[in-house]
């Protein structure tokens, strides 16, 4: 008979060996430190044909957003992270996004919304310079791939602090 | 089929919505019961909006009693519409930083060992609109429809991590689902040992699809969008990923110029949910003021009703108890004199949390805060007995 | 409208149905939400039989996980149909043996003080057809789905009795149904003071219509029978009415040549919801075998699972805990080795009754006790997987 | 402010007196003792009239029932109270009711099932009257009414014996 303490094979027998094609094609994300980034790069001038072509009907030609889709581009407030007192003030991946590699990461899976998950590296990494530049981070002729898009510092990472709230009677 | 399926349902709804109603029930032979227990026309709670492919439909709460959220009337929060998965060909990976990653179907995840647990899953968006944009003609479901509570049962995160043996140097877990929107979220490995699940069974029965179905991730008192709906892959990483949904979403900006990253616990937080707009209270006299409170970090302790805006508070009874990070029922039995009051509910839970006034959060989170709308609110009841939201 | 209703779920049914199902739902949008979060429609348990005016239907627990059944899958028993039954004029009387009689609307039965609590409800009939008559094709649903579980809402019967004056000599209380076959039960005044409620709502919202909409009576642990639907009145009165519900049927013939009345209470009982027919074993190895438990006398202490017949026994897990009068999930992993086995469920209450074997309880009750059947039941597992009833 | 101990009023203000016309129509139970029957009476004969034209399109010319209605008559077993060992034995008024004023609550309220609580009193007492008789617990010539019918002992109430059982290990 079997008891719980003699079940010495955690897997109880069950699961397979993923597919490696099928695990690969799932298996893209993007960390801050660059792993995850595929082959390739892009310009900020290719990224402004990708992003005219297949982006500017939902997030606006200069990236000022069109409800529902947001703005893409903001650099206001031009000092400070204000977010917490003004409705109003959009966060933008220039005013509020702490990682570039995010940028890669989240069009690459989402966007464009209609066909998600349908560029190639190489537009992403031109969209995503495109939109770096647009927002006033990289310079027009910086070039996006696997070494240097995690190199890119974002304006408003340091501004992000993580939470250490253990509940209690003093509200944070 | 399924649109068969309604017309089955059609006898048995036209008698109990006929017209006019039978005077004697007892006098006439009652309807033949169908496949379905359906409603009475007489109830019919509905989310709403409808049609939400980018944004959210909301739990009718002034409509509900105890503390069980109905499947159906489970509030959704979707990117990029509800995906059609076969069961059949569903799957669920684990890789990253383990021994042996591996591919499990549903019906493997069906085979471990399981847990049942009843919890609340609330967004933390839950409030925005009130908050921002308060209306006098916002019922519960529009105030915080984004909280639902569910008895989920499935299998725990440590036993699918155990069995692909996740490795020391692994403190993430980034959890990714299988919808359009392919949405991610970065989980600590603390919590993913402690009392995560993937769930596949929602109050009794398979999870509906727009609430994840066949599986989804369950973290018990945190936020609604790190419980990844859809679920398709756990990878074990050693840091987190900082996807969007923890950067340029779920992040709390502060007055102090900070944006809070990684809040994942819900506050301490309680709704009145009836009388509330649209409510009319009939006459003077006695009246249960109900509501739910929960919290994610334990256990709601007690929870206070005022009925004159705030001034003094008495202790509320709970119906149904209190259960851990569980929507936990309260109720006051008030004595309404016909003059215009204003009713609010404070929760309070086991380590020492009050709901804050909406002052005291807006002091301290600012006007904008983006997520995590746990502030007091109130309901003004007029002299017509009509019940308005009062921010 | 209702009908139009169903019209307005087609385009997510249709989309969740889609053929074929899209190959990778991350690349398409997928559809929008409705009003009702709607079941996948590759999960569609339903009651059966359907169309029962007088009989019953019973609720699919092979399709079922967790504790709760879902409402619209609670069973039902019917002895002349489904009342459609006005909410507002709707009213229950008390009167009797009370210092004042009175009338409450249903409104009015709200504004109460509440309780909310987790009970099964059972038909003492449940499990007769399998006793009588099995067969190996029978599923859960077919011999135990006469048995819910439920997160009840209502008033306590106290409550009611005392604000009417309930005088000492009343003993007894007759409650009545208002469908047409104006169902009476006479309940001892004891367990109407104890426990009793008046529910208006099933796991958090209103009653279903074929489970006593607007509201029924509930006597936790009790036969389903004495939990009166369609509830209209409560008379006080000092011995019971003998009605035709607890003489010509609900009493239990005994092989000493008596009939048993008033067996009120639901024995201990448990049974494996899967693996069971209609089931398939996909192979050799690891499978939960999990079932439900509950006891009327408590709580269920503890379930033990055999998978040889009841020749040895091994202690089953409980997942969710156990509550008192509330279906409790048991859960076993079982190694099966490929060769035929015999599975069964043996429950053990608080009191220390255990569920007896069908030897010991065709001994003690006879061939054909007419209710409370409540023996150990058996599954046969065949060597291909096949699951079928053992009785 | 009202606290729960301060609410004198169980009622709680809530409830009405009840309408004594409405009540008077619902409380029509009938125990054991009589209590609740109305005035009238029937013979056996009256209620051999009703019983062809109401009830024996269901429950059989004979009383000896048609499915799903039960049969209402019948003796067997003859001596004994044996139901427990035969599934096929049917309980019957006359071999199981223990209370004759039962079968007049009952049809009062249910019956017939298509037109339920639609027989005066006297085509109640009538057919309750023809039933006992078929039964063989009435005179062909006895007259039920509300002094004669509680009066009427029953052949199977002296087995009826209530549960005294509150758990434990013994099965019973
Ligand atoms: C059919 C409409 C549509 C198209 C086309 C589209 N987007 Fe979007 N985009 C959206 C919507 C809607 C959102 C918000 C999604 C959400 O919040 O879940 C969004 C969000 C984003 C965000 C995140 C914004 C934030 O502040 O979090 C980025 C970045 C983005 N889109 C980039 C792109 C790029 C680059 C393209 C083209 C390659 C593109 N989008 C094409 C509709 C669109
Ligand atoms: C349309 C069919 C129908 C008609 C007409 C009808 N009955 Fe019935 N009767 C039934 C059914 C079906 C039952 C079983 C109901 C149940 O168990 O809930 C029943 C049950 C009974 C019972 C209870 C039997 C038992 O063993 O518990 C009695 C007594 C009875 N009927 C008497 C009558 C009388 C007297 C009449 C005529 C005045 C009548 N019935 C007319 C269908 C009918
Ligand atoms: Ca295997
Ligand atoms: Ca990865
Ligand atoms: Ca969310
Ligand atoms: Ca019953
Ligand atoms: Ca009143
Ligand atoms: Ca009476
Ligand atoms: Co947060
Ligand atoms: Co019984």
């Amino acid at each position: 008979c079997s008891t719980p303490s003699d079940r010495a094979d955690p897997t109880y027998g069950l699961g397979k060996t993923p597919n490696v094609a099928q695990l690969a094609a799932m298996d893209r994300d993007v960390d801050p430190r660059g792993r995850g980034l595929p082959a390739g790069e892009g310009t900020v001038s290719q990224g402004a044909v990708v992003y005219a072509a297949q982006c500017a009907s939902c997030h606006g030609a200069r990236g000022e957003g069109r409800a529902p889709s947001p703005a893409l581009v903001g650099r206001t407030p031009a000092a400070g992270h204000v977010f917490a007192l003004d409705n109003k003030a959009p966060r933008t991946i220039g005013n509020y996004w702490p990682y570039a590699t995010t940028v890669f990461d989240y069009v690459q899976r989402a966007m464009p919304q209609s066909t998600p998950g349908t560029l190639t590296a190489a537009e992403t990494y031109s969209v995503v310079a495109y939109l770096l530049n647009e927002n006033g981070i990289i310079a027009p002729d910086a070039v996006m791939n696997a070494q240097t898009l995690p190199a890119v510092v974002m304006p408003a990472a340091r501004f992000f602090v993580r939470d250490n709230r253990t509940g209690g009677r003093l509200f944070r | 089929g399924l649109l068969a399926g309604a017309a089955i349902t059609a006898p048995l709804v036209r008698a109990l919505a006929q017209t006019p109603m039978p005077p004697d029930p007892t006098r006439v032979p009652g309807a033949p019961s169908d496949s379905l227990g359906i409603r009475s026309p007489f109830e019919q709670p509905r989310l709403t909006p409808v049609g939400v492919v980018q944004g959210s439909s909301w739990t009718p709460h002034q409509d509900l009693h105890g503390t069980l959220t109905p499947a159906e009337l489970h509030f959704q929060r979707h990117h990029n519409g509800i995906p059609a998965i076969d069961p059949s060909t569903y799957s669920l990976t684990l890789h990253g930083m383990v021994e042996r990653p591996l591919t499990f179907t549903l019906a493997e995840l069906k085979r471990f060992p399981s847990i049942t647990r009843t919890y609340f899953l609330e967004c933390s968006g839950n409030g925005g609109r009130a908050w921002n944009n308060p209306r006098p003609d916002m019922s519960p479901q529009v105030v915080d429809g984004l909280t639902s509570n569910t008895e989920w049962t499935g299998v725990p995160v440590s036993t699918l991590l155990r069995a692909v043996g996740a490795k020391p140097g692994g403190q993430w877990v980034l959890a990714e689902g299988g919808d359009a929107a392919v949405m991610t979220r970065s989980i600590p490995m603390d919590k993913m040992l402690r009392d995560a699940l993937v769930v596949y069974a929602q109050n009794g029965e398979a999870l509906r699809p727009g609430n994840g179905y066949p599986a989804r991730l369950l973290l018990p008192g945190w936020e609604g969008n790190m419980c990844v709906k859809w679920l398709r892959r756990l990878e074990v990483l050693d840091a987190p990923v900082m996807s969007r949904e923890e950067t340029s979403k779920y992040t709390d900006p502060l007055p102090d110029g900070t944006s809070r990253q990684f809040s994942f616990v819900m506050d301490v937080k309680s709704v009145i949910t009836a009388p509330a707009y649209p409510a009319v209270l009939p006459e003077k006299g006695w009246h249960a003021i109900r509501g739910i409170a929960w919290t994610g970090r334990g256990t709601v302790s007690h929870v206070d009703v005022s009925t004159d805006g705030g001034r003094t508070w008495h202790q509320a009874t709970l119906p149904a108890g209190a259960t851990p990070l569980s929507h936990t029922r309260f109720e006051y039995l008030w004595r309404w004199d016909g003059k215009p009051a204003r009713l609010l509910s404070r929760a309070h839970d086991v380590t020492g949390a009050v709901q804050p006034t909406a002052e005291e959060f807006r002091k301290v989170r600012g006007k904008a805060p983006g997520y995590h709308f746990t502030s007091i609110r109130s309901w003004d009841v007029a002299a017509d007995g009509t019940v308005t939201f009062g921010g």
